[in-house]
């Protein structure tokens, strides 16, 4: 543990950087993590990345309506993960963050089963694909409302702090987010309670088409922490032992009731902002040429390898079990069939409404509605 | 116990609350120390202490916003947004996460919370201290809206709202505020939301209202009743779910209804209790349903009173009612 | 000039706007080199520049709050905002500044402004790229609120909108953007707000609708149409003030209709058309007014097409109606 | 002119003071305000006091419904008014800017027919009082919502800058107003545009009955200037000159296209929040004495006197003067009479539309409507 050390110190300059582009370690401290620890964070990006590409496949067979790629994300959202207390602390993700949520332990199938709003989806099918959540994991259900979610991280992190356990809240977005108003009344509150709390945002430099100078009065985000009394640390996104390392460090003080904190990860997304976008519009493609060539799945496979920690044949036999382990919950889902119509009028309330339940009927005069127990 | 007037009611009702269950927590702007520019919750700072009575920044997206995180935590705030016309800073984390959560979440989540508000006219306020907003709500699923019109009413749907499941808008009049006295037992009774109260019952003409608007509607059925007029005298108290039953049962009867709302005419709940009437009762109407409320302007301050739908409108209205 | 699509019409109409008058200026999220999201403001950028084509931060508030300051200083802002669903962060810049200015000010201060959102759902989008909020709007005095269902239509409003002294929430049906082609004359002239349009002459049943429910409602027409009963068929257009003339002139002469909107039914502007229906034509209704809307739950996603009001469920009511 | 000169550095840690308590000149500067002007700020703090203490004697009359006391911001919303160019520049001042309207010549017979909605209101009666606007003078009318002034402040500034004039907008709110979202949201707007906008912040320590500490994140709110890569700048809000100085600054600034700038006036108010409020449940007695002893209006004649251009002649003739002008103003606005009912209908659209007609008639019905050609 990192305990009250401060090995980062907010507002500098230049990103902050565990490994190099080459895969070198270039912190001025040394690796605590264990083999174990440093494979599941090479396999979760690894994982996550497969799946995005299987998602993008899918979507073109007309078997999910959408796709927002993570790729690109990986590096951050993956050690972001591992620096949290899954199952004990809460995450309050956005639409980008599937890496980030299969990397906490959201099972690949109920993933899938979100995007694919079948009949095995926990959440019942309620929204389109990208959508994270699971209550048994503390993941806040992702709404589309681009920083909706962060007054209620707060209002967790608010919570987390009467209860006086320790536990932290994970609140991520990207960099478009930190325009809304809400993004501005959530840090400030979380400011001004000292609410245990860490903003990671994303930042790809693109809200959509809008760049981030068009985006942002000041230069960076990290920045705008001054303006909520926490303290704001920038962080090269590519680099996930930087992303895990300074989370950590985020996480222990907020533990410690020493409050809230931004991360600013840049970060770059390789695609376009979703299979309806067209990214060629706004952007030049030396610059996506560029960031990938930086590509953090790449990287820190150079640093384990240094380490003889991975090689061609763990690759290998990672590809083979992400794969079947793909295919088989692109079996499952498809095999459980669409969530029934009958589930429209479910969990609107705690209880059915007699107005709801007129309506219900109604629909049902007009088709054969499926219903569950549920 | 002595008798109590709705605001203190409201600080009562809040403080057993508290004092029942832990998880309930007070936040909102100068609910602390201040008590409230009301004095809705005074006394509970001094009483439970700043961890549970909460002076937010002037923020209600925070407010409500919070409220929400704590709510999926399993606790049960209260929320106070200092007056109706301000809700809208917050409005979105009402309309796209409170309203959605339980659903989004195929039941994985829900914001058991409560945001209170004063809302109404005729207090000198202008168009951004009387506004009834109420329509907002009611038009936004998996929202439950309340808007009691006395201590009693006030007492039973706050104990509901705060034990319920679902997030609840609870309006108060803030204009009968202190207009209104009543003893209430000393029991622990809740009133179901949805549930309307029969105030008067008569034979004539049905009048239906909620919240602020009772007052006025009572005034036109005593004048009405000087008459020889006799009104049966809905008080909806929950806009959402709301009392179909009850409301299409004394209509019926009667066959004769009025329907009094301050919010502006356009969209009002009385509308949308005209048209499910129109709809469900046609061939049992003497006359057509008639609205009064308020008209479809910005709240004025200089005609802050004949803003209302008061006394007077009321009665042209039974009239029209009564000669068609 | 060949036959364009809605979100051609769109794009093609703010271009002539533009040129016509360089007050006019565009904002939102992604309305400049990307043309925005669903293309309806292409090439804008390119041909007037980024000054008069804006992209802004990620804020619905600062978009509609700085089209008011631009307004007031005499340009012409015409506002995106990139699905309807995302009008509420930005809500409260409607409601307590746009909406009230004029008023507050005696006149002295006015905001001309135009805020444009697709809305509607059948496109697969789930409970935040589905929703119809127009009540939210029709329910603020200073308003004025416009949802057409055609090119033709979207572009003579749209100029009116544009030209117009009022701020205008100018609803795009998105599920028809490029559902539907007109060959337009190649005119300047403008539909004046507050005017519907007779789609069809019928004498059985009076359909009313508008915005991306026409194509639904025209459906089902066809569908009686084949089966023999003829309808009457009328297309808003707009909503505030929205035309009861037209639509009591028909129902007077029919009796019977059925209202279709596709927002969760309470509250939904269909219950202020079918309260209206019942206040004022009362004797002339041969069947209780219907409506057929969307269901009061969060848009869902997997139900996306059953939530809509479509033929089926218009062809039930129209039936209820007839056998009334 | 300061031209570009830049006198102030911002983000300092004391409060920028031009004159110190004692009313002695204490900048790095040479005073270059000729004798009218300054002769003209204490008349506009005094007059302003005065009718702010009229207007308390007419509430408790019955006469006006609601006060927002001004007293103790003087300095602060006169120092700044005298940095504009009345009548070219935008102002969007909010409730508590009484002194800051009129010393931008809002008439004071114009000011009470706004407190009393008599029938001389050019806004027409539409508001409670401390609701401050003029067209003439472009100053935008006031709504009570906090905050929601800012974003169109800021569209106003745009529209300056595509104008490209040279005029400024000058947006003023308490510190209460930081909290809210649309604040940030305009700000942000602000600096991603460059848009010649002054965010004036008038911190008096308190919203209603919440300290500042509880209120921001931020120990203060000039640091929250960071998050949009402006200036943020902290004054001594008691000292009219230092307001006027940095104001001037921000200003010039602004006019040459530098962009927009935050500053941060440190000041007082001596009263309740309203009429309706009791500060005795909040805030200590002794905080609001130590701060009435540090009265710009006294301080700043300190220092008049010190120069020789004041005097207790020059003081009681203002006195008299003052009191005929407010005395005046009351007569004429008693006489007007109250806004006339039928004033409801109109300015809601540019036209009155069919559904507002028949609702007119209907209250007509009831009433006897007064209208005028309006
Ligand atoms: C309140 C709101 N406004 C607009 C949108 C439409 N929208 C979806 S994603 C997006 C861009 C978000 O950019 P950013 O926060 O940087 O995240 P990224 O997609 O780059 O990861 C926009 C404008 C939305 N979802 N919510
Ligand atoms: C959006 C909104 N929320 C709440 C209020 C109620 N309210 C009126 S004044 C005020 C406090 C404002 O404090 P500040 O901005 O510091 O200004 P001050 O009164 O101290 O000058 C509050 C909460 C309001 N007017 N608008
Ligand atoms: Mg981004
Ligand atoms: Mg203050």
């Amino acid at each position: 543990m990192i305990g009250n050390v401060r090995r980062f110190e907010p507002f500098g300059q230049a990103p902050i950087r565990v490994i190099d582009d080459d895969g070198r370690w270039v912190a001025p401290f040394a690796c605590d993590l264990d083999e174990a620890r440093l494979r599941a964070i090479y396999r979760d990006m690894r994982r996550a990345r497969r799946f995005d590409e299987r998602l993008s496949t899918l979507q073109r067979q007309g078997k999910v309506s959408f796709v927002a790629s993570a790729a690109g994300h990986e590096a951050t959202q993956v050690g972001a993960a591992h620096a949290l207390d899954a199952g004990r602390d809460w995450t309050f993700p956005y639409y980008r963050d599937l890496a980030l949520a299969l990397a906490l332990g959201w099972p690949l199938a109920e993933a899938l089963a979100q995007q694919m709003a079948s009949r095995i989806d926990p959440a019942r099918g309620r929204q389109m694909p990208a959508h994270p959540g699971s209550a048994a994991l503390r993941i806040f259900t992702t709404a589309s409302a681009i920083a909706s979610h962060v007054p209620p991280a707060v209002g967790s992190a608010m919570a987390q702090k009467l209860a006086g356990r320790g536990d932290v809240t994970l609140c991520s977005f990207g960099d478009g987010a930190t325009s809304e108003g809400d993004w501005h009344a959530a840090l400030n509150l979380a400011g001004a309670q000292g609410a245990p709390a860490v903003f990671l945002c994303q930042n790809n430099g693109y809200a959509i088409s809008v760049a981030f100078r068009h985006q942002s009065g000041s230069a960076d985000v990290a920045t705008k922490a001054h303006a909520y009394g926490m303290p704001g640390y920038r962080v090269d996104g590519m680099d996930p032992l930087a992303a895990y390392y300074v989370t950590r460090q985020a996480v222990e003080h907020a533990r410690e009731g020493l409050g809230p904190a931004l991360i600013e990860a840049l970060v770059y997304r390789y695609g376009p902002h979703s299979n309806a976008d067209d990214d060629g519009r706004y952007r030049p493609a030396d610059e996506v040429a560029a960031w990938r060539r930086r590509d953090p799945i790449a990287r820190y496979r150079r640093y384990l390898e240094g380490r003889g920690l991975w090689d061609d044949a763990a690759e290998a036999a990672l590809a083979a079990e992400v794969k079947a382990e793909i295919d088989d919950a692109v079996r499952a889902n498809e095999a459980a069939g669409r969530a029934p119509l009958g589930w429209m009028f479910d969990d609107v309330f705690a209880d059915l409404p007699p107005h709801l339940r007129r309506q219900r009927d109604e629909l049902a005069a007009a088709h054969e509605l499926e219903r569950d127990g549920h | 116990m002595a008798a109590q007037t709705i605001v203190q009611t409201v600080a009562r009702t809040l403080a057993e609350e508290m004092a029942r269950d832990e998880r309930v927590v007070l936040l909102g702007e100068d609910v602390g120390k201040r008590g409230g520019v009301f004095l809705a919750t005074e006394g509970l700072f001094d009483r439970f202490g700043p961890d549970r009575v909460i002076d937010t920044p002037l923020s209600e997206a925070a407010i409500i916003g919070a409220a929400i995180g704590m709510a999926v935590h399993g606790m049960r705030p209260v929320a106070e947004i200092q007056f109706a016309d301000y809700v809208f800073p917050g409005f979105d984390q009402l309309v796209s996460q409170a309203a959605k959560l339980r659903y989004r979440s195929g039941g994985g989540f829900s914001a058991p919370m409560v945001v209170r508000m004063p809302a109404g006219g005729g207090v000198a306020g202008g168009h951004h201290h009387s506004q009834n907003p109420e329509s907002h709500f009611v038009h936004t699923p998996g929202l439950q809206v309340v808007y009691p019109s006395t201590p009693g009413d006030t007492r039973g749907l706050l104990r509901s709202a705060v034990r319920g499941d679902d997030p609840v808008v609870f309006m108060e009049p803030k204009r009968l505020y202190r207009a209104v006295k009543e003893e209430l037992p000393d029991d622990d009774a809740t009133i179901p939301i949805g549930r309307a109260r029969l105030r008067r019952e008569g034979d004539d003409v049905v009048l239906i209202s909620y919240g602020a608007s009772m007052a006025e509607t009572l005034k036109a059925a005593d004048a009405l009743a000087a008459q020889g007029v006799s009104a049966d005298v809905i008080d909806l108290r929950s806009l959402l779910p709301w009392d179909q039953d009850l409301v299409l049962e004394r209509v019926a009867r009667v066959g004769r209804v009025v329907v009094i709302s301050e919010a502006p005419r356009t969209l009002s709940f009385a509308s949308e209790v005209a048209a499910t009437i129109a709809e469900e009762a046609l061939d049992l109407l003497e006359a057509p349903p008639a609205r009064v409320t308020g008209f479809d302007v910005p709240y004025p301050y200089a005609q802050d009173r004949a803003y209302l739908p008061g006394p007077d409108r009321i009665l042209r209205a039974v009239q029209r009612v009564l000669d068609y």
